[in-house]
């Protein structure tokens, strides 16, 4: 057996042991649910951007399963068609914080020289609070997913540096680093094969919490008006444009905020099973 | 003709959320005497002249006055003026001021102040900026008397003075006045009906009004903008909220007046008890599309023709309003109900001959770039249909959404389209005021000076001649002759026209019609 | 005592440098002028040129930059370009609300968060251990905006317990201010409170593991005192952590809460200037919540010594 | 107030089949099995065992203390005192803690409140017990403070526990279970975190006090010297089972049980040789040990150190606070012979480890210079600097967290090779499955991870990791004192055979002089940062010179019950802090010899017969004084 398929072995045993979990299984197959659907979502309904003024307001029926919105606008391919933003915003902050966000983390933790700069540069992007930062860099931008997707991501990425960061710094300090040092290890080969797996679990955790997070940070922006452009038909879009119709068409506002909340919360739950399974003294409790 | 900001302030943060529910009154009692109003926007900016902005013209019309105002019909009328004279050759203007006007300091208005502030306002409003360029003299007869003379007739002088909306020619005391324009006037002193409450007031939130006890009103009724401005209440209080919360204080007795709220909750505000829905405003608003005729494939006039008769605003407009009983779609670029208002050379909706056209110009799919300003709602709305339509057209449509701000200062930049940062068409929501003939109405300029940059020898000419014509009916077939060759240019799309109603409480009385939001005359019971 | 505290005050100055010179440039960068929003669309480019001459607009970035920053050392955040009021006195006009909501939640999220995080912490594994964690995740999973709603409708509109809106000022008494105040406070402490209960909970289960909580229940103490006096204080580290932390948060909350209830504060003011590019305030209010919260994640920072003897260090070494 | 228990005949604590279950996933899996011991007024009953073996769990669940649904008592009577102690409630369970049964743990560092004053600490428990006012509590706690002998204890009672040294916390913890008198007392491991100079001065005050208060004792360790020193009973616990219990005489005279007597065979015990002379350290599973070898003579020289120094904590960052700097190493000079060992002894604090890590390179020196295999180290840099490393490798004090977990065994012993080798994978692989084999694990455990082996196992990897690349130089710091003493035979043999199959050198570092004494060839005594004496193993062990070696020698348990050390009073002495070195002769404030000239003149490290050199401006006078002088020294 080669070292590879030892590791593969291994991981896919790990994996295998998780996903017996219920915990971790039942937020995974929601989002692969939501995943499928929202790569389906052109393919199992309608233009969720065909207007048709005069068909507007209708609550909902089987022609219309969440009945329409002020455009006529079919509130179910919408929402459905949402999905695939707050998919998008919430996977591709995370992998982008995440890649950002460990590679500043990593630099920081090891290299003491940068260390005490870019945390000054982390601290203050953290003191600006999250959702007004947000706001400047869409009036920076201008409005789009991909710029709300950008100005999601700079406030997230000195969360997940900063995990990182601490996670390395402990890690730095274990016996078996110094062991690597002593056996030979080259800088990079340090970095990347001694210290970076190490610190894979509480990224993973702090990961499921951007991608909440992102999520949560586009409806508010879309909310606020900063988001997404309003024809692209985003959860916070959809219940931001709904908010006023609320008493006269409920069902606007009510399928995506019903869907985000549970997005958010799927995604959340992931992230405390993971840490709880990661923590060998609170999966001892709480087995 | 300008952006009606009225959603501006309207915007994101402020705007964005509140309470879409209502709740049972009785949380906060009504005061006689005053009324509590939710504004269009959020007052922040205090000096009329130095900006446009709807909000803070409103604000002109409680502490100043005006000269000559309009009446429900858009005819001029004197206001501070008691009397003036005309000479024949339409070059000298003597204008008597009324008795007893005085500034709330006390300081009685003379022909100084008057000078001044329409010298102010002649550097800054586009018709001012047009009589200032013809003014010859502008001199003081004596303490109350002023005579302007003029190096050519301008037909729409009077008009001017009296204009409804931005920039209103308000007169400020002359140390005001002599504020330079570009330099914002922060001391509110006015000689108008109410008198502002510096110390009540909070930027973008609150602003107060008093009743001037010493103003002397004219004897008229009010009427638009003229007539007796007799104030009734003893304070106004304008707030400025979202409008789903507005909504909420209406219901719970927190709010007596409510300028245009949003169309969606007009069912919800119409079915509380005791409020009423009254447009005030008879003379609307007008949706307007511009393309900009700098941009390739609009500086083609088939393209542009084909453009022309691929939307249809019944679904803008029901998109915004939702009931047909608040607007009307007409293809006029004269707004129904004002003077020159006509049928002539009016172009529709008509998909096949628009299909025809399209060909016929060449269109090769060229991305079409329509500027959106997500923070406020009639663009927003407007152009997302106009967006839907053009694709159905045929055409391959790029909505470009900013905030307001962003979106002006692109609009006005106006790089060229293959830079990615050039624009095709734009949305506005004019008030017909600012449309009512080819000269205030600046969409019809085809002197490529204003957004959309279309030119026009022909449209120049007749504007000429309009402008030196001194008899209104002489002038409408030119009006007319304007619009058949601006619709057959594709210089605006006018989508036709829309009424927002205000909604008030049972306790306020005897709203005065006119084209901006009046305070004066209404009356509250207790 | 007082050289760390120097040198720690010292330590915020280039976080705030930065974030200075970062909004300044954000805003340099940025598309939209106000010159162009105040003079309107029929303005010829000559009034625009002059408003923005008169703004200062005109002068390039360092230039304004300078002037900007040695008005602020003199304790001047310049003016509101729009209404041309000190950005002070607009401050001054709107602060009250902010501080007021912000103290609120901060007092509520911690007086639920800590209890109900040191109750499961006590119980892990219970199902009201899960319950607790069930509800922080879900307070942890709902946009603000939408648990706003949810409290208008049912406790506003169903029960008619609180207003749905408005702002009622200390001077009309602190009852009407904290009745006004308590739903926007708990919309925007469901978050902050879930953070603080979990954090609290994960603070407690480890210190719980502690030898020296064993030590205690040998000296036969009973449970409650044990956790109390010494199982707390020794998870107060990052429980006053994550509450300083959170304060970053709850000033963005602040933004969505306040307009949601229109509360005429800092966050409407800092939102409408934004869209407005009203420079000066966005400014002003950018770095007024950097100091916020960097004093008081020092205050933070400083607590520590006060929970855990082994960071007085310095003063140990000094004596 | 000690009142005899109600019928004398019965013992003070009778634990009867006590069984205790440790829950692991949905399983409850037994730890300790139908346990019976017990303990008589005024007996010292200690329990013995190695990890594992259930002596803690014991007491836990007499104290009722056993962490909550992770472990739980499946059968057995305590009764203590008269009373069914399994039979009480939560509340009367509380009442008797810390009133009739006092604890004390293993770990002083953590098993104090870091966050609450000493005198605090003392004073709950005779407020909770006693009810006394908060004056009266503290004054109790001041008192008792003086009875286990911490200096200055009135400015103590205000002090936190990590302002005190780790001997001084762990009177306060004596203290605390002493405050209020109780009958038994209950101490699990009192010492094993300790020095042993403090091991020697915490053992005699349990000693005294217990006489003092006729207080019964339990004292669990895994070390039979603190038995032979302290026991009166001794209870043999293994896998969660008792054994064998014999009075302590019988058990160390006539084990009966085969376990008793590995144990007893496998401990190293001072005087007893090296392992060149043919001593056999006896292991559990009855591995050989090496045969005889003398050391290599005349081989060269695999490592030279001159004049290492190291200080910290001069700048913490252009922000930070400056420290005042620790001289951890200063002035060391060593010569390793090839195929050799050296042994560096010395007390927690001394700098032992700092200079460890200077050898290895992974801390620069702040002077002197470092030859490794022939090679001058000070001017390497970059690729050069980590090429030296072929040359020299490392062995850590814990096996666990010195191995990677995520990586297997094969891929942690094949890391020296990847980084430092030009091998290819088949090469790797060939040598690593030698390894393997060289020290003893099986091939089929290459794929496993660390977790996956036991502590032996996994100091076997290391050991393994250390040698792959065949270096002259292997340091290993502290490498068995982790280990239970069976495993730490079999280290300690591994160890000797590999360097006389490999004929590697070694720098061994220790605390503990029996091991020394088994593995090394030259001994270098250190003291806050030097080298105060040095002398081939034999002659150190017969004769040492410098006075601190003495103490050394007199701090460790005898295994011997009829030879004990510590029934005298000690009084408590402790290492300085090494960024407060004394002037002079940096031993002088320990030292009962020490004149106007110790506190004048620091002695250097001079040569004396047979290369035994020592730092002391009066070498011998510690033996030469006699045993009178001796004891006050220790």
């Amino acid at each position: 057996m080669t070292d590879a398929t030892a590791d593969t072995g291994r991981a896919a045993s790990a994996l295998q042991q998780a996903l017996a979990r219920p915990r971790i299984l039942v937020p995974v197959l929601i989002l692969v649910a939501a995943t499928v659907l929202a790569l389906l979502a052109p393919a199992l309904i309608g233009n969720p951007s065909g207007i048709n003024p005069m068909a507007r307001l209708q609550a909902p029926s089987l022609a219309n399963l969440f009945g329409t919105d002020q455009f006529g606008r079919s509130v179910a391919a919408r929402t459905l068609h949402g999905t695939r933003i707050s998919l998008l915003v919430g996977a591709s902050v995370t992998v982008a914080a995440l890649l950002i966000g460990v590679t500043l983390g990593l630099l920081s933790g090891f290299v003491a020289r940068v260390d005490a700069v870019l945390m000054r540069i982390m601290d203050a992007i953290m003191s600006i609070p999250t959702i007004l930062l947000a706001i400047a860099l869409m009036a920076l931008f201008g409005a789009g997913v991909f710029n709300a997707i950008i100005a999601i991501i700079i406030p997230e990425v000195p969360r997940m540096a900063r995990v990182v960061r601490g996670v390395t710094l402990s890690i730095r300090e274990r016996p078996y680093i110094e062991a690597a040092i002593t056996n030979g290890a080259r800088p990079l080969r340090l970095l990347f094969r001694h210290v970076m797996p190490m610190t894979a679990g509480p990224m993973l955790v702090q990961a499921t919490y951007v991608f909440s997070a992102a999520v949560i940070t586009e409806a508010i922006l879309s909310f606020l008006g900063a988001g997404a452009p309003p024809d692209v038909p985003s959860w916070g879009n959809i219940i931001s444009e709904g908010r006023t119709l609320f008493q006269i068409a409920p069902w606007v506002v009510i399928a995506p905020g019903v869907c985000l909340s549970i997005l958010v919360l799927t995604v959340n739950s992931l992230g405390d099973a993971i840490r709880d399974q990661l923590d060998p003294k609170l999966r001892r409790e709480t087995r | 003709m300008r952006l009606t900001r009225r959603n501006f302030m309207l915007s994101a943060a402020s705007a964005a959320v509140a309470s879409p529910f209502v709740i049972r009154p009785g949380f906060a009692q009504s005061s006689p005497n005053v009324i509590r109003s939710k504004v269009i926007a959020s007052l922040s900016s205090l000096d009329p002249i130095w900006t446009t902005a709807y909000i803070t013209r409103n604000h002109g019309y409680m502490i100043f006055d005006t000269l000559f105002s309009v009446d429900e019909g858009l005819n001029v009328k004197p206001q501070m003026v008691d009397s003036f004279d005309i000479s024949a050759d339409q070059l000298t203007y003597t204008f008597a001021l009324r008795d007893g006007l005085r500034f709330h300091d006390g300081a009685p208005v003379t022909s100084a102040d008057v000078i001044a502030s329409i010298q102010r306002w002649s550097k800054k409003d586009n018709l001012g900026l047009r009589i200032g360029k013809l003014i010859g003299s502008l001199t003081a007869v004596d303490a109350r008397t002023v005579r302007l003379e003029l190096t050519s007739p301008f037909s729409l002088l009077l008009q001017s003075l009296g204009k409804a909306s931005s920039n209103c020619c308000f007169i400020m005391p002359e140390r005001l006045a002599q504020t330079d324009v570009a330099t914002q006037v922060t001391e509110m002193i006015g000689s108008g009906p109410f008198t502002f409450s510096a110390g009540d007031y909070v930027p973008g939130s609150k602003a107060v009004y008093v009743r001037n006890a010493d103003y002397k009103p004219r004897q008229e009724p009010p009427s638009g903008t003229s007539g007796g401005k007799v104030v009734k209440v003893d304070r106004v209080e304008w707030l400025f909220m979202d409008d789903v919360t507005a909504t909420n204080a209406m219901q719970s007795g927190e709010l007596d007046y409510f300028e245009e709220p949003s169309p969606e909750l007009l069912p919800v505000l119409g079915a509380l008890p005791g409020v009423t829905l009254d447009v005030t405003n008879k003379s609307g608003v007008e949706m307007v599309v511009r393309p900009n005729h700098t941009a390739k494939p609009f500086d083609n006039p088939d393209f542009r023709a084909a453009f022309m008769r691929m939307l249809n605003p019944v679904e803008h407009l029901t998109s915004y309003l939702g009931d047909p009983k608040y607007f009307t779609v007409d293809g006029s670029v004269y707004p129904v109900g004002t003077p020159y208002h006509t049928d002539a050379g009016v172009i529709t909706f008509n998909p096949d001959e628009a299909k025809e056209l399209l060909a016929k110009s060449g269109y090769n799919n060229e991305p079409i770039v329509v500027l959106q300003a997500t923070d406020i709602a009639t663009n927003r709305i407007f152009s997302t249909v106009t967006a839907d339509q053009l694709r159905r057209a045929g055409l391959n449509v790029q909505v470009q959404a900013s905030d307001f701000s962003t979106m002006f200062a692109r609009a006005l930049k106006n790089d060229p389209i293959e830079s990615g940062n050039g624009w095709h068409m734009i949305h506005f929501a004019n008030i017909a005021t600012d449309m009512a003939d080819p000269i205030t109405s600046r969409s019809l300029s085809g002197a490529g000076d204003y957004l959309g940059w279309a030119k026009d020898e022909k449209v120049e000419q007749l504007r000429t001649a309009f402008l030196a014509e001194g008899d209104i009916e002489k002038r409408k077939p030119i009006a007319a002759d304007i619009q058949v060759e601006a619709l057959q240019q594709g210089f605006i799309f006018p989508g036709g026209t829309f009424y927002q109603p205000h909604a008030y409480t049972a306790a306020i009385k005897n709203v005065v019609s006119a084209p901006v939001p009046i305070y004066w005359g209404m009356e509250k019971t207790a | 005592m007082i050289g760390y505290l120097v040198r720690r005050i010292f330590a915020v100055i280039p976080v705030l440098l930065l974030v200075a010179v970062a909004v300044f440039s954000l805003l340099q960068l940025t598309p939209g002028d106000p010159a162009q929003l105040i003079a309107g669309d029929t303005a010829t480019p000559e009034q625009i040129q002059a408003i923005r001459e008169k703004l200062h607009l005109d002068q390039p970035p360092l230039v304004q930059a300078m002037a900007w920053g040695s008005a602020l050392a003199h304790g001047d955040l310049g003016t509101s370009l729009l209404s041309g009021v000190p950005v002070t006195t607009l401050i001054a006009q709107r602060i009250e609300p902010t501080l007021m909501l912000a103290l609120l939640t901060i007092i509520l999220a911690v007086c639920v968060g800590v209890p109900l995080g040191t109750f499961a912490a006590t119980r892990v594994g219970s199902l009201i251990d899960r319950l607790v964690m069930l509800l922080s995740v879900m307070a942890f999973s709902v946009p603000v905006f939408i648990l706003a709603y949810g409290l208008v409708y049912f406790i506003s509109l169903k029960l008619h317990w609180l207003p749905a809106q408005g702002y009622k000022p200390l001077s009309a008494g602190l009852g009407a201010t904290l009745n006004s105040l308590m739903l926007p406070a708990v919309a925007l402490c469901g978050v902050y409170m879930a953070q603080i209960a979990r954090v609290t909970r994960a603070a407690v289960i480890e210190v719980l593991t502690e030898d020296f909580i064993r030590t205690a229940r040998a000296k036969g103490l009973s449970r409650l005192y044990v956790l109390i006096v010494h199982a707390l204080p020794n998870a107060a580290i990052p429980i006053v952590t994550i509450i300083g932390f959170g304060v970053g948060g709850l000033l963005g909350g602040v933004v969505v809460t306040e307009t949601v209830f229109n509360i005429p504060g800092l966050g409407q003011l800092a939102a409408s200037a934004i869209l407005q590019r009203d420079y000066p305030i966005i400014q002003a209010l950018t770095l007024l919540f950097a100091v916020v919260y960097v004093l008081v994640n020092l205050l933070v920072d400083l607590s520590y010594g006060l929970f855990d003897p082994r960071v007085r260090v310095w003063k140990a070494v000094n004596r | 107030m000690n009142m005899l228990p109600a019928n004398p005949k019965l013992p003070l604590l009778a634990v009867e089949n006590l069984s205790v279950e440790f829950r692991s996933g949905r399983q409850w899996v037994p730890a300790v099995c139908n346990v019976n011991f017990s303990v008589e007024p005024g007996e010292t009953l200690c329990i013995v065992g190695e990890s594992g073996s259930g002596k803690s769990v014991s007491t836990l669940s007499v104290m009722g203390l056993l962490p909550e649904r992770t472990a739980r008592r499946s059968s057995g009577r305590i009764q203590f005192d008269g009373r069914a102690l399994e039979t009480l409630s939560d509340a009367e369970m509380t009442a008797i803690r810390g009133r009739d049964i006092g604890m004390i743990f293993q770990e002083p560092m953590t098993s104090l409140n870091p966050a609450m004053r000493i005198g605090t600490q003392l004073a709950e428990v005779v407020r909770r017990h006693a009810g006394a006012s908060p004056r009266t509590a503290r004054r109790q706690a001041l008192e008792m403070l003086e009875r286990v002998r911490i200096p200055d204890a009135a400015s103590r009672l205000d002090a936190y526990p990590h302002e005190l040294s780790g001997g001084m916390r762990q009177r306060v913890m004596i203290a605390m279970a002493l405050m209020s008198r109780p009958k038994l007392l209950i101490a699990d491991e009192p010492t094993t975190a300790l020095d042993v100079t403090i091991q020697a001065q915490v053992l005699a005050l349990i000693a005294e006090l217990k006489r003092e208060f006729g207080t019964s004792v339990i004292l669990i360790t895994h070390n039979l010297g603190v038995v032979a020193e302290m026991a009166d009973r001794v209870a043999v616990f293994r896998a969660g089972e008792k054994v064998e219990e014999a009075p302590v005489v019988e058990l160390f005279d006539r084990p009966q049980h085969p376990y008793t007597r590995a144990l007893l065979a496998a401990t190293p015990r001072l005087g007893g040789g090296s392992w060149r002379e043919g001593r056999v350290l006896q292991t559990i599973d009855g591995a050989p040990s090496p045969s005889v070898m003398p050391a290599p003579a005349d081989a060269g020289t695999a490592l030279r150190a001159s004049g290492l120094g190291k200080r910290f904590g001069q700048t913490t960052g252009w922000l930070g606070r400056l420290a005042k700097p620790i001289r951890a190493v200063d002035g060391v000079s060593l010569e390793l012979p090839r195929g050799q060992t050296l042994a560096i002894v010395g007390e927690s604090g001394c700098g032992k480890s700092t200079l460890a890590r200077m050898l290895m390179l992974t801390i620069a020196p702040s002077e002197g210079d470092i030859e490794i295999d022939g090679q001058a180290t000070a001017s390497l840099r970059g690729e050069a600097r980590r090429l030296v490393r072929r040359r020299i490798q490392m062995v850590f004090q814990d096996p666990f967290a010195s191995l990677h977990p995520q990586m297997t065994a094969k891929q942690i012993v094949a890391e020296p090779l990847v980084n430092l080798g030009g091998d290819d994978s088949r090469t790797i692989d060939a040598k690593v499955a030698r390894l393997f084999d060289l020290v003893g694990l099986s091939p089929a455990m290459l794929g496993r991870h660390p977790f996956e082996f036991s502590g032996g196992q996994r100091q076997r990897i290391a050991i393994a990791r250390a040698i792959v690349l065949n270096p002259a130089v292997v340091v290993a710091d502290e490498p068995v004192s982790a280990l239970d003493v069976s495993v730490q035979a079999q280290i300690l043999n591994l160890m000797a055979s590999i360097q006389r199959e490999l004929g590697l050198s070694y720098i061994f570092i220790s605390h503990d002089l029996s091991v020394v004494e088994y593995i090394a060839d030259t001994v270098a005594v250190m003291y806050l940062g030097r080298i105060v004496e040095r002398a081939p193993r034999a002659a150190l062990y017969r004769s040492p010179l410098h006075p601190y070696t003495t103490m050394l020698f007199q701090s460790v348990p005898s295994l011997d019950p009829n030879a004990r050390r510590f029934g005298h009073r000690i009084a408590a002495n402790e290492l300085p802090s090494p960024s407060n070195i004394p002037t002079g002769c940096r031993f002088r404030t320990r030292c009962p010899f020490a004149t106007e000239l110790c506190a004048a003149s620091d002695p250097a490290l001079a040569a004396q017969d047979n290369g035994h050199e020592v730092a002391c401006h009066y070498p011998g006078i510690a033996t030469q004084d006699g045993q009178a002088r001796m004891s006050e020294l220790a």
